[in-house]
Parts: structure tokens; sequence; C-alpha cells
């Protein structure tokens, strides 16, 4: 029989304002196994725990029940305390009285005679719960960095940094992501490239570091510590070991025509290219679809003129297998599509752009060399339109765009109106914007500094159509300020686009088992106190692919997810979840149901000799699961026929005294 | 707001469907309505009019007989409020208000020319009166 | 005789990582429903036995839920796809033996639907109460 | 095939030709509109409130005859197909104008929902299809520049017509381009021309209709075509250089039976 005590939490008055928390108190004294109740104002303060601990002390309790909060909240808590004092941390139990009782029911009778019941269940089964043991596994010190944007360089660097080798793998030719495309940053000014670069040189440099570009995530099995990951080298047709990035090729490529993903197509590139200058690795690659020496075998120019050699047209995908010990995903984000909102006229002309490509059009090494030039003629602008929260905001039943607020926009439509009007002050800004949302260090004196000083003009309002008309975009606006619908006849005209998260982030969460919310952002383990793990043990959350963020909130949730790396690198071996599967051996027939149903490959078969009754002995066919591969969902216990497997913790024997004790 | 406003403001919200509170004040009704000079309230001053329970002066505006129901500003709106569906709300329960038919059938021959389709007879006609 | 006036009693199976979060995320948001659903919290949904089903009935329980991660989302990859499966099949063995439908039920709720959760659980529960108290399984000698 | 095809008033007087084009067209292509029997006025206008019952019982007949035939239901004209189409959407999508509707209905037998309306664009692109309109026509347009004028009333609310984007439409351009003229894409082609506002207010719907055409001939259009009797009332009436023109017109002279359909129409 356990002894088994109880600890009921006021939570001050979340929970003691509507359950009477003595009541329950003395209502569970009376149950089975039960040798000590009590209450408390703060059970999981220091006092509450050192009550805790006294009275596993002085009444010999085996077990013991807190009536709390949700065990989400304070289980880990609890379990420690109770092992400071020398009890089993799977010997507690937590009543959930607060998230699923007293906040959710108005008055103090049904609180209290639910919080009772539900007391009751966790009392039913603590009597029935067995000290656990976790297992140990060993942890591969190496690290996957998942996108090679700021996020994953800014991960890795921080990673190598403390010793620990990283890979870092990229789906483009070269790292860099989003920030290497930008001109200049808010609210400071100073250019992407030039604090950028400078840290990919770093990257490569690093000998800790490898870059795997051009290259996916195709496969993840394992669990943390000791993840098995495939990676998809795909063929860039050129040997990277001996290229130099002198970039002959590139120049005497004959196929000139490829739009330029890099300027987002508003320039072209060569079937051959290196994304640009500074590109890490500097390394060309041939795009198979539109060589014609990979099309049809006719050209072979590249060869021809590389000096080293490197040009290997029968280059094949390369899988490379690694272990590593944690996951980083940096995965970052994309703008949206504008197809769906073509009253902007996006589809209909050239000069109708998205600030990333206003951003190349500002670039020094963009496709007009920084002269902000409108794409349809190469004219310089005279009046400019930005138009922000273009997709976000907008609700579920509008059925387009996204429902969040993009949160970069503001800053950088300021910053660009403020650049502009610095170039060319013979120019006219206007911003329409819904609210201007500046909440960072130094970002609202920016955006200040953008209408009282560089003369932006902020209508408070928005766009409703664009239509293009001759040389001119008709854009018709409202004022609210004003109450006026105000006509402007705009030369360029930029649309604030929503962000969205990369579209290889949800085919990645599914490998990783990671979670995502309906916006295929990552969901981070807590949304205040774990912003940079993944509910997935071992994987970590860096930058854009969690949530929309600027730079400097990327840098430091960058810097976030390395210390969380480290950690776990730092240790040589994980304390595993001991609730996981077991089976009866007695009662197992080797019929396999469970291994069919198991979906980390944790369940094993062996051939077991056992005693029978009359004294012979028989071999038989028995499961065996791995502790350090089960995750303890528990599949197996319900396939099984014979009732012979079971889940720690969970056993089916607690359940069902649970089931009881709410039934009574 | 007053007993009677609010009622009005309950029928408007019933009859045409339309939640006012989901609007966040973006103004991209108001900033694509074809109409806008030819009205005294505009699609946006309907929803937040509405909202207010500030119903009287929409009743009597001739803004009422302008809106198109060309449905820009419901198919623009970032929030979903359909603010045509609610101007159309308040036009109803103008012209059932007895005598408040704003077109009568005498005037319509001054307004004849021979070209004119049927199809804006009859859509007139449903939408100004009762 | 006395006329019964029993509450309507519901088990809720929970998954640990989508509904049980999702039903503390209604708490957190204060979004009511009844105190007659009672939480069991499960790792998976998977590891709901039928016979837990079943033994909740017999003992007097008048509607049984499940609820777990959306398909694809679970948190071991696959569980509520067993789960959706074998529910399937005893929900329509319990409605032959005159358990209706309305009393079981299952449904996915992240962890991010508080919302959701607590709806659910109202509309279950109304439902639950309009068919009345629930007898047809009830097994005397697991009664006192 | 055989399709139910609702024609409306005006295509019975002013926009005799809209009816009589697409009969011919529709022969052509191997489809019999079957008209409806006894059918009534749509009412011009979709009326948005959920109370609205009576004026929509007319839509609901038609709806329900077409049913009744097991047919799809074809509309040309914008005005009524936006009605009807609306209509049928609010008796699938809210329950309670479909009781209250189905109560008038009761001598009639109900209906629910489950009639497929079709404009004749769609009927052209989703039945017939413009691969096969390609191959009939005998008089291509050799490259005319066309400009679509949609309106509002063919896309919107686009949740609930469903024909095509209702920001950037192309079920009409490729119709053109089917025909071998070129499609003018000009933004102002789903802008309200001016509606049934014209009855009090002639200045604001030519300001609004001369806006639309100057849009559409700023991109170097030779003719415009629509499908609304109204919206081609509106932008002809003080447009001297751009001629107005009806979809279905435009189809008759590609498919070589403008001329027959001119004839039986005098």
């Amino acid at each position: 029989m356990q002894r088994i005590g109880v600890f009921v939490c006021w939570c001050g008055s979340n929970i003691a304002g509507t359950v009477d928390v003595q009541a329950v108190s003395d209502a569970l004294k009376n149950e089975p196994g039960v040798v000590f109740s009590t209450n408390y104002q703060y059970m999981c303060s220091q006092a509450g725990q050192n009550m805790i601990k006294d009275a596993i002390k002085e009444y010999r309790l085996t077990g013991i029940v807190v009536c709390s909060c949700s065990p989400r909240m304070h289980e880990a808590t609890f379990r420690k305390t109770a092992q400071a004092a020398g009890l089993n941390p799977y010997m507690v139990e937590i009543a959930n009285i607060r998230e699923q009782c007293s906040w959710v029911h108005k008055d103090i009778p049904t609180g209290t005679e639910k919080a009772i019941i539900l007391g009751k269940a966790a009392v039913a089964k603590v009597n029935l719960n067995a000290p656990l043991t976790p297992g140990e596994s060993p942890v591969t010190k190496r690290a996957l960095v998942i996108g090679g944007g700021i996020a994953g360089i800014q991960t890795a660097l921080d990673i190598a940094d403390a010793g620990f080798p990283v890979d870092i793998v990229e789906t483009k030719p070269t790292i860099g992501g989003k920030m290497a495309q930008l001109d200049k940053t808010f609210p400071t000014l100073d250019c992407a490239a030039c604090i950028l670069t400078p840290k990919m040189v770093d990257v490569a440099q690093n000998d800790k570091i490898r870059i795997f570009s051009y290259s996916e995530v195709q496969e993840v099995k394992g669990f943390v510590g000791n993840f098995d990951v495939k990676i998809k080298k795909k063929a860039r047709y050129v040997n990277e070991d001996i290229c130099t990035g002198c970039g002959a090729c590139t120049e005497k490529c004959p196929q000139k025509n490829v739009p330029n993903e890099f300027n987002l197509g508003m320039d072209n590139r060569r079937a051959i290219y290196i994304p640009f200058a500074q590109a890490v690795p500097k390394v060309a690659t041939i795009d198979p679809n539109a060589c014609n020496m990979l099309k049809n075998g006719k050209c072979g120019v590249c060869a021809k003129v590389c000096a080293a050699g490197a040009i290997d047209y029968k280059q094949q995908d390369q899988i490379i297998e690694e272990k590593y010990g944690a996951i980083v995903v940096a995965t970052g984000f994309n703008p949206i599509s504008m197809e769906k909102f073509d009253e902007f006229a996006y589809s209909q002309s050239k000069d109708v752009i998205t600030s990333l490509e206003f951003e190349r059009l500002t670039n020094a090494a963009g496709p007009t060399a920084g002269k902000l030039l409108r794409p349809s003629d190469l004219e310089h602008p005279h009046t400019i339109v930005f138009v922000q929260c273009v997709g976000s905001r907008c609700a579920a039943c509008a059925e387009k765009g996204k429902e969040y607020c993009s949160k970069i926009c503001c800053m950088y439509t300021a910053k660009h109106a403020m650049l502009v009007r610095d170039k060319y002050p013979d120019t006219e800004v206007y911003v329409f914007y819904i609210d201007v949302r500046t909440p960072g260090k130094n970002f609202d004196e920016f955006y200040r500094r953008a209408v009282e000083e560089y003369g932006v003009h902020y209508i408070k309002g928005m766009v409703g159509k664009v239509t293009p008309e001759g040389k001119k975009l008709k854009v018709q606006g409202s004022d609210l300020i004003m109450d006026e619908q105000v006509h402007i006849d705009a030369d360029l005209v930029v649309l604030a686009a929503a962000i969205e998260p990369d579209k290889s982030a949800r085919p990645l969460a599914t490998m990783l088992t990671a979670s995502m919310d309906t916006n295929d952002f990552f969901t981070e383990a807590h949304p205040k106190l774990r912003p940079v793990e993944s509910p997935t043990a071992g994987v970590f959350l860096s930058g854009a692919c969690q949530g929309p963020k600027d730079i400097p909130e990327t840098v430091s949730q960058a810097g976030a997810a390395a210390s969380k790396v480290i950690g776990l690198l730092a240790k040589d071996k994980l304390t595993g979840n001991p609730c996981i599967a077991s089976p009866n051996e007695l009662m197992c027939n080797g019929c396999s149901s469970c291994e069919r149903v198991c979906p980390y490959g944790a369940i094993t078969y062996v051939d077991k000799e056992f005693r029978m009754p009359d004294r012979t002995t028989a071999i038989r066919r028995v499961a065996q699961v791995n502790p350090a591969v089960c995750q303890g969902c528990g599949a197996c216990t319900v396939a099984c026929p014979s009732g012979a497997m079971d889940l720690r913790g969970f056993a089916s024997a607690q359940i069902i005294a649970e089931v009881d004790a709410i039934c009574k | 707001m007053s007993q009677q406003n609010n009622n009005l403001k309950e029928e408007l919200i019933r009859i045409s469907g339309v939640n006012p509170k989901k609007c966040m004040r973006c103004g991209k009704c108001s900033a694509t309505c074809p109409a806008y000079e030819e009205m005294e309230y505009h699609p946006h001053e309907f929803v937040v009019m509405v909202e207010n329970g500030n119903i009287e002066p929409l009743l009597n505006t001739e803004s009422l007989y302008r809106c198109l129901t060309c449905f820009a500003c419901v198919e623009r709106c970032p929030r979903g409020v359909e603010p045509a569906k609610l101007v159309e709300a308040v036009r109803l329960v103008a012209t059932r208000r007895q005598g408040a038919n704003h077109m009568k059938a005498d005037d319509v021959p001054a307004k004849l020319d021979e070209d004119l389709p049927q199809q804006a007879i009859v859509s007139a006609f449903r939408k100004y009166t009762k | 005789m006395q006329v019964n006036e029993k509450k309507p009693l519901i088990v809720a199976f929970c998954c640990n990582w989508c509904s049980y979060a999702g039903a503390d995320l209604a708490g957190n948001n204060r979004l009511a429903y009844p105190a007659d659903v009672k939480i069991i919290r499960v790792p998976c949904s998977c590891r709901v036995n039928p016979m837990f089903i079943l033994r909740a009935f017999q003992r007097g329980a008048d509607g049984v839920i499940i609820c777990g991660c959306h398909p694809g989302d679970c948190h071991y990859t696959s569980g509520n796809y067993f789960t959706r499966r074998r529910m399937a099949m005893l929900f329509s063995m319990l409605d032959y033996l005159g358990i209706e439908k309305e009393r079981t039920r299952v449904e996915w709720v992240s962890a991010a639907e508080g919302a959701k959760f607590a709806a659910t659980m109202n509309d279950f529960a109304e439902k639950v109460a309009a068919l009345g108290e629930n007898k047809r399984l009830e097994d005397l000698r697991c009664k006192k | 095939m055989k399709v139910s095809y609702f024609p409306g008033c005006t295509l019975k007087t002013k926009a005799v030709k809209l009816d009589e084009y697409a009969r011919r067209c529709a022969e052509v292509l191997g489809v019999t509109l079957e008209e409806i029997e006894n059918w009534q006025c749509c009412g011009g206008v979709f009326t948005t409130s959920k109370d609205e019952v009576a004026t929509k019982l007319s839509s609901v007949r038609v709806l329900k005859a077409a049913q009744d035939k097991e047919q799809v239901l074809v509309t040309v004209c914008s005005a009524c197909h936006n009605v009807v189409k609306q209509t049928n959407h609010q008796v699938q999508t809210d329950k309670e104008f479909a009781d209250k509707v189905n109560r008038y209905m009761a001598a009639e037998g109900g209906y629910d929902g489950t009639t497929k309306v079709y404009h004749y664009l769609e009927l052209l692109r989703d039945v017939v299809g413009f691969d096969k309109i390609k191959e009939k026509v005998v008089k291509p347009l050799n490259g005319e520049k066309i400009a679509v004028y949609y309106g509002c009333l063919l896309l919107r609310p686009g949740t609930v017509m469903k024909m095509d984007d209702p920001e950037n439409p192309k079920i009409i351009e490729d119709l053109i381009r089917a025909l071998g003229g070129e499609p003018v894409i000009y933004n102002k082609r789903n802008e309200c021309c001016g509606g049934y506002v014209t009855m009090e207010n002639p200045a604001f719907a030519e300001k609004k209709s001369q806006s639309i055409t100057e849009n559409a001939k700023s991109f170097g259009a030779s003719r415009m075509i629509t499908a609304c009797p109204l919206c081609k009332y509106n932008l002809e009436k003080h447009e001297e250089e751009l001629p107005v023109v009806y979809f279905t017109e435009l189809l008759a002279e590609a498919l070589g039976v403008k001329e027959d359909a001119d004839e039986s129409a005098e």
C-alpha cells in the first residue's frame, strides 16, 4: 500500500477564488492510501516546496499528488522537489485544478466538486505508480543548421565558437539569404552587405563549419542527441574543390536570358552563374534547366574557358549521411505572391513592385547599379507611392493574405521612403499606412525622421486601386484623416507584401516531427519561456521560421538557439524519458502487431528461453523495446492483442483507475 | 447608446449579416469605392457609425442611393467586413419606413431614353423602393 | 421515487502535446465549458485503449470524447491515424449496442486552439445532455 | 448537350441581339439552350439582406425549373447571372432563408440548392472548351485589339461567383485569344460603370464609364465587349470612338453566324 500525501495549491486566488481548497484537501484525506493532506497558498514557492519535502520525510510518503496548475507548467518542478526529498520523481502526479477547473468554471460548488474528482483520479493513479528510472543515451557532438541566411550563419558561428563542429545546409548555391539581397538596414542605415559579408567569410574560413550549399535535407531519423540525417547535395556540375570562382565561365556562357533570381527576375543571368560577387562558397553553378550542354549536349563553352578544369557535366546528386546531436531550423521567409491582390496591378505593370524588388533597385549591386529607375522604361520616377500591409492583417474570411502582422514592413518602408528622399529630393514620396508600428530601439525616432526631416508624406488610409494608364500609375486611395479619396499619379508603386515561411518548412517539420502553427511558422516549446526550442527535443528554432522578425531580433534568437545547442552538446549523456513501452514477456506471443505500429522502429524481437509449468524449457519469440528509441506514444499498447504491452507512467491499470475515479 | 439606437444597430447587424466590429479602420473600402465623391457618408463611415449606434444620419443621407452595390469594397476588404451589405441594410430600413420610397413610378418616364435597358429600371426600383 | 437530476458525466481523453495543451489554453483564456467534462491526460490519442472507453460506459459515463493532434501534426508522427481508425470501428460497434453515436467523438484540437477546445466541449456536452442519461452499458458488477 | 436557359427580361427587349447571338453560337458549338418556361424577371439586383425573401423567389423558381429537368442553368446577362447565383448561394448557405423560401415554394415542391449555375462564358470555357471554339472559328479576329469589360456583376463577390480571379480575370481574354483577337489588359475592366444610378444621376454614370473607356483606349483597344446590357448602355452613351458590343456578337462574328442572327433579329 502506498503512503500518499496530497498538496492542494491556492495559486493565490487563481484556484482558491473558484475552488474551496480546504474542502478539497479534506475530501482527499479519506481516499485510499492518503496519509496526509494539506493546502497552501503557493505550492510552487520555496516555502511550498519545503512543505512537500518535510511531509515526505515526516510521513514517509511513497507518492504525492499536487492539485495545482497544469502539469505542463510545474510537473517538472514538483518532481525535482520529490527527488530532493529522496522520493522517486515519477511517484508525483498532478491534478490540474487551475487551467482545467478553476479558470473555466464560474461558481465555487461546481469548481470544488470537480477539483475533488480530479484529485481523486490523481490519487487513484498514484496508488498504482511505480518508481521509474530514465535510461541514458550518448550525444553526438555535432550540430546541423538548416538554412544559411543571417539566422543560420549566426547560429553556426556561435556553436563553432564554443568548439563544436557545425554543418550548414542551404538550398541556394550560396549562403547569405534575404539579408544579402537588402540594401541598407534600419534604423542605422548601415549597408547590409558591409555587415553580412564579413560574417559569410568567417563561416567559410571557420574549420569547425562545413557548408553544404545547393543541398537539401532529405531524411531525418533518430532523436535528441542522436539524429541520423541524409542530405542531398544537388549536382551543380562544377567541382567545388577545384573551382576558383574566377567567373570566366559566367562571362562566356552563351545562354544569357535566364531570369536572375537574386535580382528577383528584374535582370538576366547566364546558365552558369555565381549569384553575387561575395557568394560563399564562391563557386559557379550550372542551371540544368537553362544549360544547352545538359539539355541537348550542344555547347560546352564553360568547360573550354575554365582554366581550372572544374566543369563536370556528368556530376550526379550526392547523398551525404551524417549524425548530429542537435538540429537548428533557420529556413527563413519569403514575401507572399501578389497574384491575389491585382487591384494593385502587380501583374499588369512592371512599375508596381514589391519592397524586396525595391531593395534590389536601390542596391548598388542590383540591376540598375543602385540608380533608382523604374523597371518599365528605366526613367527616374518622380512620384512614388508605398502601400503598407498588402496581404498582412487579413481576416481568414477574406480568403487571401495572412492574418498576422508581418512586423518588418513599417520600418523598411520608412527606410525606403527616407532613402529615396535623401538621394532624390525632387521625388515626392507617399506612404499609405493603417498603423505605423515601431516598437523597437530607435524605431519610432527613425520613422519620425522620415516624416519630419525627409518630408515623406504619410497618409492614414489604404490604396484601393492602382490603374496603369499611359506612363502613369493612377493610384486611388483614402485619406482617413482628411476624410477624402485621394488620387495620385505615380511613377512607381511599391507594395509591402506580407511575409510567409519558406515553402520548405512544412515538409521539413514533418521530417523533424516538429509542430507548426496554422501559418506554417514553427511552434516554440513555450511562447514565453522557451522561445527558441521546438517542442521536439533536440530541435531548435532560429529566425523568421518561427515568426516574422527583423535582423536584430533574428540575430539575438540565433545566438539564443546556439547557446541551447551548446548546452545540449556539452553533455556527454542524456537522460531519456522513462515513460516508455514495456512488454510482459510471459504474455507476449510474438505476433509483431506492436512492431508494425511503432513509428520509431523501437520494437525488435528476440528468441528467449522460458521455463514452462511442467519444468521443460521452451524457446519463444518475444518483443523488446529499445529504451533509447521509444518515445512513449503508446500505439503498441493498444495494438497488442494479448495485452502484453504496457506503457510505464501511463499503464492501462492506471488509466482505468482514473476512469473509475471520475465515474464514481 | 440609447435603447432606440441600439435596437436599430441590432436590426442592421441581423439583416445584413455584417459584424462591424471586425473593421480595423484601414479605409480600403472607401479607397476603392467608385461612388466616393457622390457620397456624404462613405463606406468606412457606415461601418463605424453603425458600430457606434449613430444611425439616424445614415437613414437620412442621399448616400444610400449613390452606392452602386458593385461589391468592390466587399471584395477588397482585408477583414471581410462587407460594407456594401451594411449600406444595403440601412437603405432597406429607410425604405421600409412608411412613405420613404426614394423613387416613385411617376418619376420614371422623365428619366427614360429609348436605349435605357429594362434592367436599369427594375434594378433602380428594387434598390429605391419597397 | 426521487427524480434523478443527474448531471451528465463526460470523460475526455486528451493527448499531452496538442489537446491537453489546447485545454490549458482554453483555461488561460478563461473560456468556459461545463464542469461535467473531466480530462484524462494520455501521451497520445493512440494510447487510448477501447477498453478504457468501455470501462467508462460501464461505470456510468454519458459520453466519451478523444482529442488528439490534427492529422499530420501528431507529435509521434502517426498516432492519431491509429486513433481515427480504431475509434471508427469501436464507435460503430457501440452504436450497434445502443450507445448513440452522439455520445462518442474524436476531435482534433491543436495546442493553439483553446477556443476550439472550449467550443467542442460545449457542443459535445450539450449533445450528450440532450440524449439524457446513458444506461445501456452499465455493468452492475462494476457498480458497488 | 442540353441546358436550361434563362435569358431574362432585358434580353427580350433592348438586348435582343445578346440573346440571339448566344443561341446561334450555342447551336454551332453543339449546345442546345432550352428556355425555361414561364420565367419571371430576376429583379436586376440581388438584395443582400438576409430577411429579403419574396424578391428572390423568381430566381429560386428558375433554379427549381432547371433542377426538375436535371440540367445545368445557363444565363447570359451579367445581372441575371449575379442574382441567380447569389440566390443559389444563399439557399445553400443560409438555412433560415432556405426554410422560408421552401415555405413559399411548398406547392411547387421545394428547392434544395443543387442546381449548377453557369454563365454562358463558363459554359464556353468549362463545358465546350476554348480549344474546341478555336477549331470552329471561320473568321478569326486577326489580332484585333479588344478590350474586355467585366464590370462588377460577373466577378463579385468572388467567394460566391467563383467564375475567375475577381482582381485579375482571364476568362474573356482567353476567349478572345481563341477567336484570334488580342485582349487588351487594363485595370479598370472590373470597375463599376455606374449601373442603375444612371437613372438618377446620369452625369455620374457618364464619368465612371468614361474613365473606363479612356483606360481601355490608352492601351489601343479598337472595340470593347461586355456581357451586360446596362454596362453597354452606360459605356456607349457618350463614347464616340470605341464601339461597345456584346461578347456574343464577337463570338458570332468569328463563328460566321453573325449575319444570320442579324436577319432573324430584324
